[in-house]
């Protein structure tokens, strides 16, 4: 595989600007998560940790060679605004006159960035999983598929073109259906990866034929061509439009947008250091990060398509939220939030604030990744999911619990945190856009302060319902304790982060991360009000949390399921109903929620579902009655019938000879009738 | 009158040696009866010789009544051989059956093959209707040959019957045509009829006459309904003469006088040929698949291969002499390659129905296990017949679809194209049965030298013919005789 | 005149024929095939072709019918009268009927006017003698060697061994 | 005389012979009725040498040979005929289908 | 050396009947001796193969190693013989599938034995297959077409499964009566072109054939009877599920991996350079006929509870997209097919290879019987996964360029043929990739990750052996190859496919792209 690319190197094209020091090699980075991948497969079984060092290994030298890149690639941007990125390609085929196809990387500062992510997260997560794992069932095939994640994501960070991306994005879809299946002896597990496949892959479908449109507008695959063509009017503004939709919809399937979300909840069935890599760092912000490299398309075309983008997110993001607030199981609200965490991203993109929204991806990794490493080292000490077991672990789990908590006040963002610094970034570029008199701006900004209320909300919930009040868990089985080093050294780390991981963006002279990624002009002024505004929120959120769920005695199940018609009701008034914030109370914020939930499981999820059971129907009816009844039958009859005419036929030979005679007159004269009338 | 005694040569020589056959065969003990085997292949074989060293040559002698041209040599040739075969076959099935007579067997066939010879170079309707009455008379004693059997007493009076009715018609047409052109020479009477206008009514029933007879001969429909039953009921040897050389003489005499003589009339004889030829290769086919008994089958199948003979004729046209010597070209390729397949199915067919064998076609069921060679020769007939690669029937279909094509009788061509498609499933039903299904009689199935050296020679023409189909073409590639 | 005496000659074979395919009596079938082929003698002489008439005479009427008479008297066919088969006439009547009813028509048409000149003023025998064994020796040839084997082959068929 | 009479009695004959062979049981009728067809067919031939022959005599020379081949046939088919009702003693056209299908 | 040059494919394809011929002549006892011939003449055979890739000029579109001898004077058909950039990869594949074939053979006889038989066939099917792919004269190409149905009828009426005798016959049937009307489109072509010829090469050139437009498409429809039959495309694709669940293993393997590719390459060998302008009549009914195909097969894997008629049932899917990619009649759209078709010889011969195995042991194909495997058999399963995520067209491994090339190409057809049709024939194709992926990731999930039925549970069964490694390593490695490094292929097929656009519009295409690009 090496000398592939070695070989392809020497004769690659040379593109863009001028490159030198750790970028040059970028290309090695992803090399290395595969051929990690490869060794472990091969290798692995016989190594004392089951194949975990190898990747461990591959891990550090990527997040390190990660880091370089991102120096230099910082340095270059120090050095002059303009630049934008480095590009090397050779071509890998040409399918055609004028068609080829390039196998190339390119590095900019928005790639750059993600590097550190996924390079980061990636070190932590293989860090912790080599404990978590041990012990589980084939641990080798578990890491291996982790490399080739890795690899995969790291190729469509890199890719240089969109095909190049597609193969990088299919990989991920590919390693997220293996890792999400790991447990496959239990049935709904290998369910849950095959709908993780195919819901993606149905994004995936509208991505390629996006990748189709715009490599026939502009006769290459490569981003850089694409964008600058689609900046200076080169390309159609109509086809641009076209093209973005389809584009948005692999990110759609990817980001588990809505209406494609109903997998990841579901995901949550692989381990957990599965969701935390690929479930809340890497793999779901993918498709955020596509909208992001080809937004030159997305801003050229026509108005309706950032404003599909913005009414997605902020659809979703409340939907998500909303279902956080209900859930049992921990990791699924973290799933949900994950979800409407990536819809506030969408949506930023929608409103044109491109750099909050990648600096928002930046933030949520340290503290989503954060969050799910923690719970998987609840979840480990509880043996259980669901929260009604847990409770009053803070004394028993303390440094998981300290983490914990920091990662959910980053997540609920409260001042000094990650989350809060790119979250009112967010919510600055919505209200620019609203008060610019976009009404899809309105919507957003509007949704992302219920949104920011609503998480708030669930994170306090989240909070008391486990680490604090009366231990739910039965003390004979159960003996909550800490977690080995392995998986607590991660959780500092990304704790250190979730706290100081936004100070690289604070607004005004500190401000480094408006320079590295952004679009257009530099960075949208600081905000006090809409601050204020949206931390104001947030302690409200978080207060009303924890009244209600710390303090009084809820039964959270009882009501779903007595009033599920009246739910239902409630539901159709519910869409009609625009007045979103009227009257908040109590029980009716928890059948709203509710509900939602039940439209997720019922609507959305069977939808899914459903398209499952039709296409299998139609399959047993193309099959049985088409193939097998009408053209196969129509075949055996044709063979039939011919055989029995043949036996008619056969009984005239009566062995009369007068018979015969009189036959052949007869013959005779119906033959001069034939001729009389066919007077050829 | 010039009588060119060397063009007769053949003809002279063989009803020499018949009567020689004939007088000998009185005088030998019962035991020593192989000897007019012997004698008659020895004559047949002179007979070849005379035919071979008039190869090349173009003779008319005996006022264009007899005519030794490239097309008739060709025939003689195939007569000759073909009998030669016939003989084989006959031989060990003499042997087996005991009661026939030896002499009065190759005699009758001998007489018969003179018959042919002289319908080949005969061009005059008295020679024709002579040479025909001179093929069925023996024919008629070889069908009821063996005198014991009701069965071939009954083939015999069915042959016969038909066969003389036929006759009777066919002379009606020859002498209305007589009362229309006021010749029996084929060249005068093509002569006479050229340009006339007035004769389109008359000539059309005429024709039909004339076809009755030919027909007949060729067991097209509605003239077949003796072929059946008189192959099942002759010796499967006659079956096979009357099949090959019968037939094909039929094709013979079909062919001059049709193009010789009323080559002008070809617009009113085409749709007859055209439709008698589809209806002919369907209804063979489709009783074919029913048959049960392994000559019955191969009966119908002859039908069938008719059929695939006179379909070319239904495109011939009265002026392009072009598009006539393509379709003569391709039903004289067919009859080539058709003498050789068909006498190897016979004859594969009569080494199998001896000892350990059987009539039925299940009796054929796992025939490969137990013998072969046999096997393998008979599956390579039956695949030739139905047109398959390897062996010489592909390439004679592909001429004969060649003919239609050019000359536009695209509804012919695909009509043959469903039958091929029909016929192949009763050829691979019998293949399919000696090599998939399994039997408990497991005795192999003896072959007696001579019988085998018949079938090894026709297998080897038609697989050679099959890959290099070029033999039987430049044979068959300037007998034209216009 | 000749025309009259045709008349008459072919009325009576005419109907000759038809008692003897109708005929119950196979005797009187033969019979009435005597009648027939006698007409058929007369109207050959009346025709000018002398030569013919006398084979039609000596060959038909000598030896076939005696041959017939034979095969009857062999095959002990009952003298009296036979059933005539019922189904089969309603098949063969009409086949007859519609051949009959189109061919004489058509060759009315055709050869409608058209006489046959009866003046031959050479002797028949002799012309027709040079133009067999001149024109036609071929088939004279193969005539002879026919009627051998159909004499060796009736001999072989029908001898009791 | 016109040639139109004597083809009337011809065809006439002839369909006769036809209705023999169709309609009579016994194979010696049979023979009989086709005895009379070819006889029309030379009473044909005789007519046609008359008009169209002309001063050569093919006509009669056809009819000359079809009475002998006619004699010839007929010869083998009584044979046939004795060797049927040797072997299943019987003459009737109807009984003798065993070979059928 | 100048004989490969010269005789090169000849030797190729014939090799094998030789083969055959020898294994026929050798007494009945010696089952060794008999492996070793046909091992040696298709290694030969293979050895040549590779030896006339290595000297092929990839960047040269015309025709290369031509050979043109006279065969049958009397209706001028000749032995006219020579490959190019479209043709060369079908023959290697050929000749390598049948090599491993024999070397699977070596342990894995089907049922009724007969060694001597069996082998000589598979030779004899190896000639025909290989001799179509190199015929340059209509009649040659005919008698190897109709040479391939002697010996798989009884393949797979000797040595298949139940009622193999109703799957053999309809097979040679239906082939044959698709083939029939094939001839009447030769036999059209010979008499219409003006120095009338059989020979491809001249029949495509300038003025040979002059044709009233309906004549043509009359004569292109009978060609495309023919060779959609063999293809198979949707509705002629009945015999192909018969005949793969009833033919033995190799048989199938054969069958799905080399024998199918003669259809398609009937289409862009014969059909399409020499009648250009019905095949722009014709192209949009291929194209909604390929759609249907292609969802029409993953609808029919649905409905499947037989692994193995499944994967017949996923190739009638896979070549819709291989025939898509033709119907669209661009440079693109070619290369495509050709890729496709050789990705799905590699990938479908290897399923089938598998499936025989797994029959071998678990003695049945259906699912629920064979649920379990991953725990039995783990190497067996991998495979099997990796097989069927390579045919569902994952990028990085080879089923995934023909997929998304056919559908590239049929987004921007031909200048001049209906946009709405191929627009919405790539999105059906579209749809039918999720179905796809759908039908094969829920057959892993029964068979491989299903919980194991009781019957089986009991039996040990053996993993993959070494012999099995031996005959699948090379199909692996190029399913791997083939998705990382597709320039293996596209170099070859570039040139010679954009040629064929050029004869098919003309230098149309040609300015077309360019100006547009």
């Amino acid at each position: 595989m090496v000398s592939l690319l070695a070989t392809a190197a020497e004769h690659g094209t040379e593109t863009a600007a001028s490159g030198g020091g750790a970028m040059e090699l970028a290309w090695v980075i992803p090399v290395i998560a595969m051929v990690s991948a490869a060794l472990i497969w091969a290798i692995g079984k016989r190594l004392p940790m089951r194949g975990a060092e190898i990747g461990v290994a591959a891990m550090i030298a990527v997040f390190i060679g990660g880091l370089l890149v991102f120096f230099d690639a910082i340095a270059h941007i120090n050095a002059d605004a303009e630049w934008h990125g480095f590009e090397k390609a050779v071509t890998w085929m040409n399918f055609g006159p004028g068609s080829t196809v390039e196998l190339g990387y390119m590095v900019d500062g928005l790639a750059a960035v993600m590097m550190v992510i996924v390079g980061f997260v990636a070190l932590m997560v293989h860090i912790y999983a080599a404990s978590y794992m041990k012990g589980e069932v084939r641990v080798t095939h578990f890491f291996a598929t982790l490399s080739l994640f890795t690899g995969s994501m790291l190729t469509v960070v890199l890719a240089n073109n969109l095909l190049m991306m597609l193969v990088g994005w299919e990989g991920m879809g590919l390693s997220s259906y293996l890792l999400i299946g790991h447990w496959w002896e239990k049935h709904e597990n290998s369910s849950a990866a095959i709908k993780a496949f195919l819901t993606t892959r149905v994004g995936d479908i509208g991505f390629m034929f996006g990748i189709f449109v715009l490599f026939w507008a502009a006769g290459s695959f490569n981003v850089a061509h694409i964008n600058e063509l689609a900046a200076d009017g080169g390309i159609a503004r109509g086809t641009l439009t076209v093209a973005a939709l389809l584009l948005f919809c692999g990110a759609v399937g990817k980001s588990a947008q809505f209406p494609l979300h109903t997998w990841l909840p579901d995901a949550m069935a692989g381990p957990t250091p599965v969701s935390a890599l690929i479930h809340a760092a890497t793999m779901v912000v993918a498709g955020v990060y596509l909208v992001a490299r080809m937004f030159p398309v997305f801003d050229n075309a026509f108005d309706v398509a950032l404003d599909v983008v913005a009414v997605i997110g902020s659809i979703t993001t409340v939907i998500a939220a909303l279902l956080a607030l209900v859930q049992q199981d921990l990791k699924r609200v973290l799933a949900y939030s994950t979800i409407s965490q990536l819809a506030y991203m969408i949506a930023g993109l929608g409103v044109g604030a491109y750099t909050a929204s990648v600096f928002h991806i930046w933030t949520h990794a340290w503290f989503k990744a954060l969050l799910f490493l923690a719970a998987g080292s609840v979840i480990h000490a509880v043996h259980s999911n669901n929260m009604t077991d847990m409770g009053g672990l803070f004394r028993k789990m303390p440094i998981t619990s300290i983490t914990y908590i920091v990662g959910g006040l980053a997540l609920a963002a409260f001042p000094p945190f990650a989350g809060f610094w790119s979250k009112d970034e967010l919510v600055v570029g919505a209200y620019e856009a609203a008060t610019a008199g976009s009404r899809a701006g309105t919507l957003t900004l509007v949704a992302m302060l219920l949104t920011a209320f609503l998480t708030a909300c669930y994170v306090a919930r989240m909070l008391a319902l486990t680490f604090f009040g009366k231990p739910r868990y039965d003390p004979e089985h159960v003996h909550p304790h800490e977690s080995p080093k392995l998986m607590t050294y991660p959780l500092i780390a990304l704790a250190a982060l979730a706290v100081a991981g936004g100070w690289v963006g604070i607004p005004g002279e500190m401000n480094q991360f408006g320079r590295w990624v952004h679009y257009g002009d530099e960075h949208a002024a600081f905000n006090p009000m809409i601050a204020i505004l949206s931390t104001g929120l947030a302690l409200a959120g978080f207060a009303a949390g924890w009244a209600i769920f710390r303090m009084g005695k809820v039964k959270i199940d009882v009501r779903k399921t007595a009033l599920a018609p009246f739910y239902r009701l409630l539901l159709n008034r519910y869409y009609l109903d625009d007045i979103y914030f009227k009257g908040i109370v109590r029980p009716v914020r928890d059948r709203l929620s509710a509900a939602a939930y039940w439209i997720n499981q019922k609507v959305l999820d069977g939808a899914v579902n459903a398209a499952g059971m039709v296409a299998v129907a139609s399959g047993r009816f193309a099959y049985r009655d088409v193939d097998q009844g009408l053209i196969d039958g129509l075949v055996n009859n044709l063979a039939r019938l011919t055989g029995r005419t043949g036996d008619k036929l056969k009984f005239w030979q009566t062995g009369n000879m007068q018979r015969y005679a009189a036959a052949m007159f007869l013959g005779v004269a119906t033959l001069v009738g034939a001729f009389v009338f066919f007077r050829i | 009158m010039d009588v060119n005694l060397t063009a007769l040569l053949p003809e002279i020589i063989l009803a020499v040696v018949a009567c020689g056959v004939m007088t000998i065969d009185l005088f030998l003990p019962k035991e020593r009866r192989g000897a007019a085997f012997m004698f008659s292949v020895v004559g047949v074989l002179a007979t070849l010789v005379a035919v071979l060293n008039l190869y090349g040559q173009n003779i008319t002698t005996l006022g264009g009544m007899f005519v030794v041209d490239r097309f008739a040599v060709i025939f003689k040739i195939v007569f000759c051989v073909a009998a030669l075969l016939v003989f084989a076959v006959s031989h060990a099935y003499l042997k087996e059956d005991g009661e026939i007579p030896h002499g009065e067997y190759f005699t009758m066939m001998m007489f018969a093959l003179l018959g042919m010879l002289t319908i080949a170079s005969s061009r005059d309707l008295i020679a024709i209707f002579v040479s025909i009455e001179m093929i069925s008379i023996p024919s008629f004693v070889l069908a009821g040959i063996r005198k014991h059997d009701i069965r071939s007493n009954e083939a015999a009076l069915k042959f016969f019957l038909f066969g003389v009715l036929s006759t009777a018609l066919m002379l009606f047409g020859m002498s209305l045509f007589y009362g229309i052109a006021g010749a029996t020479n084929l060249a005068d009477i093509s002569e006479n009829l050229a340009g006339r206008t007035d004769i389109e009514e008359v000539s059309l029933l005429a024709i039909l006459f004339l076809i009755v007879g030919f027909g007949f001969k060729v067991s097209a429909f509605p003239f077949q309904w003796w072929v059946p039953d008189t192959y099942e009921g002759a010796p499967i040897p006659v079956a096979a003469f009357l099949s090959v050389a019968s037939k094909t003489a039929g094709f013979v005499g079909l062919f001059q006088v049709m193009f010789l003589a009323l080559g002008s009339l070809a617009g009113t004889w085409r749709p007859m040929f055209g439709i008698i030829g589809v209806v002919t290769m369907t209804f063979g086919n489709l009783v074919a698949l029913q048959q049960k008994q392994i000559v019955r089958l191969l009966a119908y199948s002859s039908i069938a291969q008719a059929g695939y003979m006179l379909v070319p004729l239904g495109v011939a046209s009265a002026t392009n002499t072009e598009l006539n010597t393509t379709i003569v070209f391709a039903v004289v390729a067919y009859l080539l390659v058709y003498a050789f397949m068909e006498t190897g199915a016979f004859a594969s067919a009569t080494a199998f129905s001896r000892r350990g064998g059987g009539y039925m076609v299940d009796d054929y069921a796992g025939m490969f296990a137990r013998s072969p060679v046999l096997a393998l020769a008979m599956s390579a007939f039956l695949l030739s017949l139905a047109g398959i690669f390897p062996f010489a029937g592909w390439w004679a279909k592909l001429v004969v679809f060649q003919a239609l094509i050019e000359g536009g009788g695209l509804w012919l061509a695909i009509a043959m194209g469903i039958n091929t498609v029909v016929a192949l499933f009763f050829y691979s039903a019998v293949v399919k049965r000696m090599f998939f299904d399994r039997s408990e009689v497991t005795t192999a199935v003896t072959l007696p030298p001579v019988l085998a050296g018949a079938i090894g020679i026709a297998a080897l023409v038609v697989v050679v013919g099959g890959v290099l189909p070029d033999l039987f073409g430049r044979l068959a590639q300037n007998s034209h005789f216009f | 005149m000749q025309g009259l005496v045709f008349l008459i000659v072919a009325a009576v074979s005419g109907i000759a024929a038809v008692r003897l395919v109708t005929n119950k009596n196979l005797v009187h079938a033969a019979l009435y095939l005597v009648v027939t082929l006698l007409g058929m003698a007369i109207i050959f002489l009346l025709l000018t072709a002398e030569f013919v008439a006398w084979v039609q005479v000596l060959i038909y009427v000598g030896a076939v019918i005696v041959l017939l008479l034979f095969g009857l008297m062999l095959t002990r066919a009952q003298i009296g009268k036979t059933a005539l088969d019922r189904q089969q006439r309603w098949v063969a009547g009409p086949v007859a009927l519609v051949l009959f009813a189109v061919t004489t028509p058509v060759l009315w048409r055709f050869f409608d006017g058209r006489t046959i000149n009866l003046e031959r003023q050479t002797g028949n025998t002799a012309d027709l003698g040079t133009e067999i064994f001149t024109n036609f020796v071929l088939p004279f040839e193969i005539a002879s060697v026919l009627l051998l084997a159909a004499l060796v082959g009736a001999v072989f068929l029908a001898k009791r061994d | 005389m016109p040639l139109n009479w004597v083809l009337v009695l011809t065809t006439f004959l002839f369909c006769v012979g036809v209705y023999g062979v169709l309609a009579r049981r016994n194979a010696v009728i049979v023979l009989m009725s086709i005895e009379i067809m070819l006889n029309a067919v030379n009473l044909n031939f005789i007519a046609f040498n008359g008009v169209v022959g002309g001063e050569r005599l093919i006509g009669q020379v056809f009819a000359l040979f079809v009475i002998a081949i006619a004699a010839a046939e007929l010869g083998i088919g009584l044979a046939i005929v004795l060797l049927i009702y040797r072997n299943s003693f019987t003459v009737s056209l109807d009984e003798v289908n065993l070979l059928r299908w | 050396m100048n004989l490969v040059d010269e005789w090169g494919i000849t030797l190729a394809v014939f090799l094998p009947l030789l083969g055959a011929l020898a294994i026929a002549l050798t007494p009945k006892g010696t089952e060794g001796i008999q492996k070793l011939l046909a091992l040696g003449s298709t290694g030969a055979a293979l050895v040549i193969g590779l030896m006339v890739a290595f000297a092929f000029e990839h960047g040269e579109p015309g025709l290369q190693f031509e050979k043109n001898l006279q065969w049958i004077p009397s209706i001028d058909a000749n032995y006219h013989v020579g490959i190019d950039g479209i043709s060369l990869p079908l023959i290697v594949l050929s000749l390598l599938v049948t090599f491993l074939c024999i070397v699977y053979a070596y342990r894995h006889i089907p049922e009724p034995g007969n060694t001597k038989a069996f082998l000589a066939l598979i030779l004899l099917l190896e000639t025909g297959m290989n001799g179509s792919f190199i015929a340059l004269d209509l009649i040659l190409f005919f008698v190897f077409w109709e040479l391939v149905l002697v010996p798989m009828y009884f393949l797979i009426g000797i040595w298949g499964g139940e009622n193999r005798q109703y799957a053999a016959i309809k097979f040679f049937l239906y082939t044959l009566f698709g083939s029939v009307f094939m001839l009447l489109g030769f036999l059209a072509l010979y008499f219409q072109s003006d120095p009338h010829t059989f020979d491809m090469v001249r029949l495509q050139g300038a003025g040979v054939l002059n044709l009233p437009i309906g004549l043509a498409n009359l004569i292109f429809a009978g060609l495309a009877l023919g060779f959609a039959v063999k293809v198979p495309m949707w509705p002629f694709h009945t015999w192909l599920p018969d005949a793969h669940t009833q033919a033995p293993t190799i048989g199938s393997v054969l069958l799905a991996a080399v024998m199918l590719k003669m259809g398609t390459y009937g289409f862009m060998r014969i059909a399409i350079p020499i009648l250009p302008e019905p095949a722009q009549v014709f192209a949009p009914l291929i194209a909604i006929l390929a759609a249907i195909a292609i969802v029409y097969g993953a609808l029919c894997c649905l409905a499947q509870t037989n692994l193995k008629r499944m994967i017949a049932f996923s190739s009638v899917g896979h070549m819709g997209f291989v025939m898509l990619g033709i119907a669209t009649l661009t440079p693109e759209g070619f290369n495509a097919a050709v890729f496709g078709m050789v990705a799905h010889g590699v990938v479908t011969g290897m399923l089938f290879f598998l499936a025989g195995s797994i029959k071998e042991r678990y003695h049945s194909y259906e699912m629920p019987e064979l649920a379990g495997m991953g725990l039995k058999i783990p190497r067996m399963a991998g495979l099997l996964a990796f097989c069927a995520i390579a045919s569902l067209g994952l990028p990085g491994l080879a089923g995934f360029w023909g997929e998304v090339m056919a559908l590239l190409s049929s987004y921007r057809p031909l200048e001049g043929l209906n946009l709405t049709v191929f627009r919405s024939a790539m999105v059906v194709g579209g749809i039918g990739t999720v179905l796809t992926a759908g039908y094969f990731l829920w057959m892993l999930q029964r068979v491989n990750m299903g919980k194991a039925s009781e019957a089986s549970l009991k039996h040990r069964y053996a993993d993959v052996e070494r012999l099995e490694y031996a005959a699948w390593v090379p199909l692996l490695a190029l399913i791997l190859v083939l998705g990382l490094y597709p320039r293996l292929i596209m170099d070859t097929t570039t040139s010679s496919v954009t040629r064929l656009t050029e004869t098919v519009a003309g230098e149309r295409a040609e300015v077309a792209q360019a100006a547009e690009r």
